[in-house]
């Protein structure tokens, strides 16, 4: 019967795939130190003055240590792709979300805020 | 998810057809929690974008040593989750059982940590809706206040996730004592170390994005 | 539909067991399909019977039979109830619920009590709504729109935004269970192109419910924390942005209307196939557009928005992403339409409502374009124009979908037919009484009458009138049903399969055994292989041999070819 | 429609009692841009959906099922019509984008010369301040032919500022300033609503915008400038802090005010009267006489506190709160002034006596003008 990969049903094929788990010791002390190093750089980063690349800084390094995480944590590098494509669907909605949100905000015309308190603004105070 | 009594459960034919289930339903679950914290993260950047001093200083009121010493115990209980899980994996029921009471150790550490967190910030009348009050310049109090409601928000969703998690863990260290893992069904302490993965990772953004912005400022720069 | 001759089986899964614990308790997908069955019918009347309240206050322009509040009591909750009660959970917690794995020949779904817990969350939500209802309304109107919902309004905003966020969570735990299922529990030899395209659009229907829920549960959370705590988070006077608050409502806010109208076209394309006794053309294609749909409808959730202030430049990049979404509904309504050519079409009740929902869907969809331009929405938007499209689409599209999938599957659930006759006069009224209800509704909004409006300037009258005397007719239209329904559970002539329709569900008993098939089922062929005659101007064609147990229908490879 | 056939007496009155309008009327210079593109979607997107219908029902009658057990004829419809159908809808599609985000775009900046009117929006009611300083509420007078910006705000919730007429349509946000721009090519009065939902009385935040040319708006401008009664009257109400308790709210301490005029109000002692001017005027000066029913006599009174013309600016301000269509005023009288019945609207913010109408009300026929809709059942005849 005509059978794609995804389905299990009745296959002890499926054993032969690698053991999919168990990440060695040694990578995960490796990664241990890897994500401790990234927290002190974070804070080490994050105490000089870089101006506008203070924040883009501490995000890559939270991105760096998040995809080590899932990547060796969460095991999905050694997944099957449908976990990856979840994975990777949901951050691709996540930026989604952000993207377009920012669409707006990025864009607008900032003359228009009103940056006085409510009461102060001549347009409001009426008689 | 699955069935406690028998590995397999009646609706499924193979418990290797089940053990995928179990997974690509665990992860679609960190999916739909993946959009609910991005949903805040969204809020903060906007936010962020408006208010960007008022973040910065009132960031800098936080306590970056508690942030960093409660990240290094998400990690090192993360790490003890990963070999809780390959114990399982070996069938070493000593090591399960070990390895999870230390995973569950640093996280209640974490909560500990964040307990004192909180009961400073609240001395020091900075949650909103409760004792708020904004001793810095005027203009920033809007922004300040937004900055520490997403705070407490997010990391108030982020400490019920790990409440849930060490209450989970509580039930899977019986389980482990009870005997009930063996190699071939250990899928609820796997299921349950991506979840402890994911809490882990929620906190690694929001370390840097709540407790960093003003960590380059002279000391005391936003201070009252 | 067909005459036949069959009796019920002895055991099935209606009276395997009794008492209310095996209902409560059960784990049976059948059985939760038939419980949310109940509740949202439930639901559907009450949301119903606001809207009938709604009509009549609008036949006349002063407020003679409600005041104010009373009226903005009564579109919240009939907005509230309808959409988050009814539509969202409607076809994929019903129809969904029992037939996907009757369709992929599995014996439960992939997380038979995490479905059953998924009712209870709904459950619990819905008391917070009835809750409301009883002690006196929420006046938002469905949106929640800030600073109105967290500042101004004295309702009961928190409870009715916590029932939002419960009923979202089930709805995440359906959706979650559905992919799982869908990906891990299909029969051998049934491959993803050999799927109903029912379970195509429950798919794409589950991923939206999945990644586009959780934002709106976080924001309800938000609106009642900024309503009782005062944070600013919303609240324009604290530094909080309205504008924010509309981007993540939306985020959820537009996919839902795709949750709501997804499974319906999923529905329709079954019924299509059933009863042409024919396969869908373009099967691939309208598989895929569901997926299309899905996908796209995260990218246009800032046409809600044209006129918010939003940036002119942000409304430029969701106008022309509006645009996409349409041209894989598009292709759906055309592959249905060739589907008709050169079919066998019964008129059955369920086709009736299926020809119905395609010409309803296309002239919604359509009007979805006024209103996708931005240029047009600044007149339209919040008008009645708004209220006449996304009516078409959600009432003349999802439930009629609904509807329709009702009586086509109803022998299947219960295996007794309801009165042919009754079905098919109330698929008419329902046509009927819909249109004279909203069509008038596009001149209106035209002309510029706003929306939630309780009255109105006297030259709206008489279109206003023709609209209450549609919905008074179209709800003797949706009671019909519920009559001849319960009825045919005692009454109705005992039946199998009277359409002869293909597809797994209809190869086991009806109503199916709780193990759904007594041996799990391989999977050989297409889906819809119905056989066919030559094309041949005879008017007498094909005889059908040995019903349609004969696996493969002699043309029935051949046409593949086209598809591909 | 019907008039084509019979034309009694009888039946003409039927037929005007019916004429339903299709299409709102063309007053600025958006209005005949923003109809151009809606026929040109409505001739395309009605066609395909006549054709669509048109097909269905074609094929459903022709390849009915005659028999029982007749299969369905075996056809081979060519695949290329899938991509035929992708990519023909497309290019209309993207038609209508262009076209409507050209419209946009076109029309989303305010000419630099435009007259600038400060608009702000609260629970329920639009008030206007021109250049010059005159205010008005619920009422904009307008030159015709020259553009007018409206900057917005609000006081509290998000409004909708919509003049159907016009074709526009903006959010009025709290704390931030948007604005719109149009340019009224007639003269006449328009309705102005507020479109996006903003609470209880949302469906009476209403008003009409009143175009003039140039020459009577410039006198309006001159005659107008110190105030309408109603204005006064609700500085005086926001002073005396009545808007701690009659907050407009269901749950309120204080009545609910808007509408109130001329209504049926229950008392305390189970009495019904009629809120008229002198039970308007006791309530405050002696607010313990007549308590409306579900109330607590907790009001202080103002005996002796208010004089006499700030009592007549309170209750004129409360008249005020909750028009109603059928007492909005004509886009002008016939002969100007038109007598004003006493206790009518003194706040009419129209100058009194020196404003000649352009155009007669028979040629102008609005939609809030009595001449346009004559007959219209339940409608009552206006005011003045």
């Amino acid at each position: 019967m005509a059978h794609e990969t995804t389905h299990s049903t009745g296959h002890p094929a499926n054993g032969h795939e690698p053991a999919h788990h168990s990440i060695s010791a040694t990578t995960c002390l490796l990664v241990f130190a890897a994500l401790v190093i990234g927290t002190v750089a974070t804070v080490w980063t994050a105490s000089m003055d870089l101006g506008a690349f203070n924040t883009p800084v501490a995000l890559a390094i939270a991105i760096g240590k998040a995809t080590l995480i899932i990547l060796y944590f969460m095991h999905v590098l050694y997944s099957k792709w449908l976990t990856r494509t979840v994975v990777i669907g949901s951050f691709f909605f996540l930026i989604v979300l952000f993207g377009l949100t920012f669409s707006d905000y990025l864009t607008r015309e900032k003359t228009r805020e009103i940056p006085a308190l409510y009461s102060s603004d001549p347009l409001l105070k009426q008689q | 998810m699955s069935n406690a009594h028998s590995p397999v459960a009646h609706h499924f034919y193979t418990i290797e057809q089940q053990k995928e289930s179990a997974t690509i339903g665990m992860w679609l679950f960190l999916a739909t929690e993946i959009l609910l914290f991005g949903a805040l993260f969204t809020a903060y950047a906007v936010y962020r974008y408006k208010f960007p001093d008022a973040f910065m200083v009132a960031s800098s009121r936080m306590d970056w040593k508690m942030g960093g010493l409660n990240t290094l115990f998400l990690i090192i209980s993360s790490v003890t989750m990963v070999f809780a899980v390959s114990s399982a994996e070996k069938g070493r029921r000593g090591g399960l059982l070990g390895f999870l009471a230390a995973t569950g150790f640093f996280g209640t550490l974490f909560l500990v940590v964040k307990y004192f967190e909180y009961m400073h910030h609240y001395h020091d009348h900075d949650v909103p809706g409760l004792n708020f009050q904004w001793t810095g310049a005027p203009e920033l109090a809007n922004g300040a206040q937004i900055f520490f409601f997403l705070y407490f928000f997010m990391t108030g969703l982020h400490a019920l996730h790990m409440v849930v998690g060490l209450g989970l863990l509580i039930w899977i260290f019986l389980t482990a004592y009870w005997g009930k893992y063996s190699p071939e069904y250990y899928n609820p302490v796997e299921m349950f170390g991506l979840y402890w993965h994911f809490v882990d990772l929620v906190w690694i953004f929001l370390f840097p994005l709540l407790y960093l912005l003003g960590a380059h400022l002279p000391p005391g720069g936003g201070h009252h | 539909m067909i005459e036949e001759n069959v009796s019920l089986p002895r055991i099935h899964y209606l009276n395997s067991h009794y008492g209310w614990k095996s209902w409560l308790l059960t784990t049976d997908h059948k059985r939760i399909g038939l419980l949310y069955m109940v509740s949202i019918t439930l639901m559907f009347f009450l949301g119903g019977f606001f809207a009938l309240l709604i009509r009549l206050e609008l036949l006349t322009p002063q407020a003679d039979m409600f005041n104010a509040d009373t009226y903005n009591k009564f579109f919240t909750l009939h907005g509230v109830i309808l959409i988050f009660f009814f539509l969202v959970p409607s076809i994929p917690a019903t129809l969904g619920n029992f037939l996907i794995p009757l369709m992929i020949g599995a014996k439960d779904v992939a997380f038979p009590k995490l479905n059953l817990l998924s009712w209870y969350i709904f459950v619990i939500g819905s008391l917070f709504t009835l809750w409301v209802v009883a002690v006196g309304g929420i006046d938002t109107g469905w949106t929640f729109y800030t600073p109105y919902s967290t500042t101004f309004a004295n309702t009961h905003v928190i409870a009715a935004t916590l029932g939002v966020f419960f009923t979202g969570f089930s709805s995440i735990l359906t959706g979650l269970n559905f992919i799982v299922t869908i990906h891990k529990m299909r029969a051998p030899g049934l491959t993803w192109f050999r799927l109903p395209l029912f379970i195509w659009s429950l798919y794409a229907t589950s991923i939206i419910q999945v990644l586009a829920t959780p934002v709106l549960g976080i924001t309800m959370v938000l609106v009642a924390v900024e309503r009782f705590a005062k944070v600013g988070i919303f609240d324009p006077a604290l530094g909080g942005d309205p504008i924010l608050f509309q981007h993540m409502f939306w985020f959820y806010s537009h996919p839902a209307v795709y949750i709501m109208i997804l499974p319906s076209l999923g529905v329709v394309s079954e019924l299509i196939s059933a009863f042409t006794w024919k396969r869908v053309f373009g099967y691939k294609f309208v598989a895929v557009s569901s997926l299309m749909i899905a996908i796209f409808s995260f990218i246009v959730w800032g046409h809600h928005m044209y006129v918010s202030s939003m940036s002119i430049y942000a409304g430029m990049l969701f106008s022309i992403l509006s645009y996409l979404v349409a041209v894989p509904s598009a292709v759906k309504v055309f592959n249905w339409t060739a589907t008709l050519y050169k079919g066998s079409v019964s008129y059955d009740t369920p086709m009736l409502y299926a020809l119905g929902f395609i010409g309803l869907f296309t002239i919604g969809g359509l009007t979805g374009l006024f209103l996708a331009s931005m240029g047009l929405d600044r007149h339209l938007h919040d008008t009645y124009f708004v209220i006449a499209h996304f009516h078409l689409i959600m009432v003349g599209g999802a439930v009629m979908g609904y509807f329709g999938g009702l009586h086509y599957w109803w022998p299947k659930m219960f295996g007794r037919m309801y009165p042919e006759w009754w079905g098919r006069l109330s698929a008419l009224i329902v046509f009927v009484g819909f249109n004279l209800s909203f069509f008038p509704q596009f001149i209106i909004g035209y002309l510029g009458m706003p929306r939630r409006y309780h009255v109105y300037a006297p030259e709206f009258q008489v279109l206003n009138v023709m609209s209450t005397a549609g919905s008074s007719i179209l709800g003797v239209g949706y009671l019909l049903p519920l009559v001849y329904f319960i009825w045919s559970l005692r009454y109705g002539k005992v039946a199998a399969n009277p359409w002869k329709a293909k597809g797994l569900e209809w190869e086991t008993a009806s109503p199916p055994p709780p193990e759904n098939f007594l041996e799990q089922p391989i999977v050989t062929e297409e889906a819809y292989n119905y056989p066919t005659r030559p094309a041949q101007p005879v008017k007498h064609g094909g005889k059908l041999t040995g019903g349609f147990a004969q696996p493969a229908g002699t043309a029935g490879k051949g046409r593949e070819a086209e598809v591909v | 429609m019907m008039a084509l056939t019979v034309s009694t007496a009888h039946f003409d009155r039927l037929v005007t009692a019916f004429r339903v309008p299709l299409f709102p009327e063309q007053a600025s210079t958006h209005a005949p841009n923003v109809d151009a593109l809606y026929f040109f979607m409505l001739a395309v997107c009605g066609g395909v959906s006549i054709s669509i219908v048109l097909l269905i029902l074609f094929f459903a009658v022709k390849y009915r099922r005659r028999t029982p057990d007749q299969l369905a004829e075996e056809a081979h419809v060519p695949i290329a019509l899938e991509w035929a159908w992708i990519i023909i809808p497309s290019l209309f599609f993207m038609s209508f984008f262009g076209w409507g985000a050209w419209l946009y775009f076109q029309d989303a900046k305010a000419p630099q010369d435009a007259l600038e009117i400060a608009c702000t929006g609260r629970q329920w009611m639009w008030k206007f301040q021109h250049p010059d300083g005159q205010r008005e509420i619920n009422t904009l007078h307008v030159p015709v032919g020259k553009p007018v910006k409206l900057v917005m705000v609000s006081e509290d919730v998000i409004h909708s500022m919509f003049v159907p007429a016009f074709r526009i349509h903006m959010d009025v946000i709290p704390k931030r300033y948007t604005e719109v721009w149009f340019q009224a090519t007639k003269p006449g009065t328009y309705h102005m609503f507020c479109s996006q939902y903003c609470g209880t009385e949302h469906a009476n935040m209403i008003g009409s915008v009143i175009a003039l040319e140039p020459h009577e708006y410039q006198t309006w401008l001159n005659g107008a400038a110190t105030g309408s009664l109603a204005l006064r009257g609700e500085a005086l109400f926001n002073k005396l802090a009545c808007n701690g308790c009659h907050t407009g709210d269901a749950e309120a301490r204080g009545p609910y005010l808007p509408g109130l005029y001329g209504r049926n109000v229950q008392l305390t002692t189970g009495e019904v009267i009629v809120a008229d001017e002198n039970y308007i005027r006791e309530s405050i000066i002696k607010p313990g006489v007549k308590i409306a029913a579900g109330y607590d006599n907790i009001m202080p009174g103002y005996d002796g506190q208010l004089t006499e013309e700030q009592i007549i600016e309170l209750v004129a301000y409360i008249k005020h709160l909750g028009k109603k269509y059928d007492q909005f005023e004509p886009v002008a009288p016939p002969t100007a002034p038109a007598p004003r019945p006493a206790g009518q609207d003194p706040d009419q913010t129209l100058p009194i006596g020196n404003v000649r109408p352009s155009v007669p009300a028979e040629q102008v026929p609005t939609p809030t003008s009595p001449a346009a809709t004559p007959a219209v059942p339940g409608s009552r005849p206006t005011s003045n």
